[in-house]
């Protein structure tokens, strides 16, 4: 069992796992230069009147909600290195709820959106909006899997792959912190 | 459960959620017309959220003890992210 | 085709006295050699000869569209000509991806899935294109509201055909990540989502007809095609150390 | 192994081969074949014209189109039979059949569609018309690489009593190359390359019916064969 003192250089889950987690900052990078790019240079007035149709009180709640479930999930993976998996997968399980709950949060958001008349090709704003989101949920429900194939590695007969919980985590993070990203681009920033 | 009340990680948590409410607070009583107001506050509250991404990624991600070439690659992704805003933000004033 | 081997045992017994082929990876190398080819062919066809990429605006008008085909009408049937030779040597890649996949601890219903997503995708996501772009240039003089339309539909087709390699993504990064012999490195798999992830970000060409979105978009576009361009030479490197490691007297690996 | 399915399948094609040839003689539009030269209005009265033998002759290509795909398979079976190092040229030769089989389809679509509204644009018409042709003359690539794949199993099949002769490696490559020409279809309105060409027409399907009416009886024997070895092992 790996140790968790911070002294030891060690990589986190496996290279392979880094590979995708970098590749893919970089390529939500190039959604947010493409929604800055529309945004400032061209569009601005109509940037600033369509954001007022967010609700940030629903982006607030998906904040908390993810950066909570970001929480159990961090507890988890310390869990399961020391070996008590019933509490890993009791964390695990609020994780994922959390994450459930991000999803209804946000097709709520989105229902309410939808039926003002703001559809995805109402305006420039909308369509990063629903763009941007879509594919932070396509990557929810992608984690959301993974996170049940880390259920099923807590709660085999044998010892639980390390770094393939840790990869888990690391991809659920970064969902998490992406999140952050879009919640203060989209939500907050005028 | 109860012996995670005073983790690490969850004062971490903690920490995340008052700069979750303080950059929503900021943000949704921002009525500052002036444009060079909106740049201030823009990139201040994009820092804020570069911040909680760097404790995530310290601390949840572990990546504080990992080799050096992942903690420069994540520190230069957040370095980036911030020279894009703020470029945008300075350029469109 | 266990039994097919068991039916004729006769022929392992004399085959000592028949010249075998000496490498007896032939077969997967003349398949792996017909990627970086045919890449290349298609990176020919696409980019210079073709005019589809990188693609011309979704907004121009009738006249516009008109004068593009007009234009290029002579290299758009050379596109054409040589694409219908060569498409059907890019089954040959397949052919290896699943004789590899079929190696894999998984059983062969992801190949077999693979393979028969390639199969459908051949035709929207490849020919199509050129198809309808041929047909505006063989007779330039058409009604220009029908060279309009097969000037969306080439294009529409080329771009937007994302049903067939979202699935062979998927299929590809399962297979990878319950294989545990580990035919593929992981992080193949896990670049085969970005590669998913990519063509839902394609979805909004069926709507938009500027910015980064639409068929020339950006990041519908651009970045979609960086992305595949990095997946297919990963596959490609990863194609050859799998057939390179693949010992020659493993079980299975026969005809 | 069973082989009386390979037999069926083997056999599917005398069958539907007779019917596909009466629907060829039956389209009102082979004998000359249609001249790509043609103009929209000339199109449009071939169409309104000959709609009854037209609809009949296609509804008959339509469901049987694609009945050579069970006879394909069959080679993919005796191409598994060979001793080559792996498989893939038999898996290469499942998928350019399968996808081969599309663009056939797709002609057929277009000449019924265009049949079926005759009082149509003219301009209409003639995109449905060149479609058609397009789609039933030119797409040769898919055969081309089905015949390479099998002409290298050929060579490659290292026993002393090899599943198909070699001669039948060579064959599928000269097939191959008569066949190629085809892809120019599309490019001249005239002349031996144009669709309704010597070269285009008749070279390329005089080709195909003698490639398909050959491997025939070469899988034919392959598989009387197999049955021998069988009942001798057995």
């Amino acid at each position: 069992m790996p140790s968790s003192s911070g002294t030891s250089r060690r990589l986190p889950g496996d290279a392979d796992i880094w590979v995708f987690v970098v590749g893919d900052m970089l390529i939500f990078s190039a959604y947010f230069a493409a929604y800055l790019f529309t945004g400032r240079m061209g569009s601005r007035e109509l940037f600033l009147r369509s954001e007022q149709h967010l609700s940030q009180t629903s982006g607030l709640c998906n904040t908390l909600i993810l950066l909570t479930s970001s929480l159990f999930i961090a507890l988890c993976v310390h869990a399961a290195r020391l070996g008590n998996l019933r509490l890993a997968s009791r964390f695990l399980e609020l994780g994922g709820a959390c994450g459930v709950g991000f999803l209804l949060v946000k097709v709520f958001e989105w229902h309410s959106k939808l039926a003002s008349g703001l559809t995805i090709s109402t305006n420039a704003f909308f369509m990063h909006y629903y763009v941007m989101t879509g594919v932070h949920v396509a990557h929810i429900l992608i984690g959301l899997t993974f996170l049940m194939v880390v259920r099923r590695e807590l709660g085999g007969a044998q010892a639980p792959r390390m770094e393939l919980v840790e990869a888990g985590g690391i991809y659920w993070h970064m969902v998490d912190f992406l999140w952050f990203m879009i919640f203060s681009l989209l939500y907050l920033m005028r | 459960m109860r012996a995670y009340a005073d983790h690490p990680l969850t004062r971490i948590w903690l920490v995340l959620l008052l700069a979750t409410v303080v950059s929503w607070w900021w943000g949704s009583n921002d009525t500052s017309g002036s444009h060079g107001a909106t740049m201030v506050t823009g990139v201040a509250l994009f820092t804020i959220a570069l911040v909680k991404c760097r404790l995530v990624i310290r601390h949840y991600m572990e990546v504080k003890s990992a080799p050096s070439w992942l903690r420069w690659t994540c520190d230069a992704w957040l370095l980036l992210n911030f020279g894009m805003v703020s470029s945008f933000y300075w350029l469109a004033t | 085709m266990s039994s097919a081997l068991e039916a004729h045992p006769g022929a392992a017994s004399a085959s000592e006295a028949v010249p075998t082929v000496k490498n007896r990876k032939l077969d997967q190398w003349i398949c792996w050699w017909s990627l970086p080819i045919f890449y290349n062919l298609f990176g020919l066809i696409f980019v210079y000869l073709g005019k589809l990429m990188p693609p011309p605006r979704p907004g121009l008008t009738t006249d516009e569209i008109v004068a593009f085909i007009q234009k290029n009408a002579a290299s758009m049937q050379a596109a054409w000509v040589l694409l219908t030779l060569s498409l059907g040597f890019a089954s040959l890649s397949s052919g290896l991806i699943i004789v590899q996949m079929k190696r894999m601890t998984t059983s062969p219903v992801l190949a077999y899935a693979y393979m028969a997503a390639l199969a459908v995708a051949a035709l929207p996501g490849c020919l199509l294109c050129t198809t309808m772009f041929s047909l505006a240039a063989f007779r330039p003089d058409r009604d220009r509201e029908i060279i309009a339309l097969l000037y969306d539909l080439g294009l529409l087709s080329f771009v937007g055909s994302l049903g067939c390699f979202v699935t062979q993504y998927m299929v590809f990064a399962i297979a990878i990540f319950l294989d545990k012999r580990g035919i593929f490195p992981k992080w193949l798999g896990y670049m085969s989502i970005w590669g998913a992830v990519t063509e839902l970000v394609a979805t909004p060409i069926w709507i938009f007809r500027s910015g980064p979105y639409a068929w020339n978009g950006l990041i519908s576009f651009w970045l979609g095609t960086l992305i595949f361009v990095v997946w297919e030479f990963c596959l490609i490197v990863s194609l050859f150390r799998a057939i390179k490691q693949q010992p020659l007297d493993e079980p299975g690996n026969h005809a | 192994m069973n082989i009386t399915d390979q037999r069926i399948c083997l056999w599917l094609v005398p069958g539907f081969g007779a019917v596909l040839a009466f629907a060829f003689l039956l389209f009102p539009g082979f004998f000359p074949p249609l001249s790509p030269a043609m103009s929209a209005d000339e199109v449009a009265r071939f169409y309104r014209d000959n709609v009854g033998p037209l609809r009949a002759s296609m509804i008959v290509f339509n469901f049987c189109e694609v009945m050579f795909i069970p006879f394909f398979m069959v080679i993919v079976v005796q191409m598994q039979r060979m001793k080559n190092p792996s498989r893939a040229f038999a898996y290469s030769y499942l998928s350019a059949a399968a996808s081969g089989a599309t663009m056939f389809a797709l002609a057929d679509i277009a000449w019924l569609v265009a049949a079926f509204r005759p009082e149509r644009s003219p301009q209409l018409i003639m995109l449905l018309n060149d479609l058609a042709w397009m789609a039933f003359i030119t797409p040769v690539g898919f055969i081309i690489a089905q015949n390479f794949c099998l002409a290298l199993a050929v060579y490659m099949d290292a026993q002393p009593k090899p599943v198909f002769p070699r001669w039948v490696g060579h064959f599928n490559i000269a097939t191959a190359l008569l066949m190629a020409p085809a892809a120019f279809a599309l490019v001249h309105l005239n002349g031996p390359l144009a669709w309704d060409g010597i070269l285009s027409f008749w070279v390329r399907i005089g080709t195909y019916v003698l490639y398909v009416a050959v491997m025939f009886l070469v899988v034919r024997s392959a598989i009387n064969r197999q049955a021998l070895e069988q009942r001798v092992a057995a």
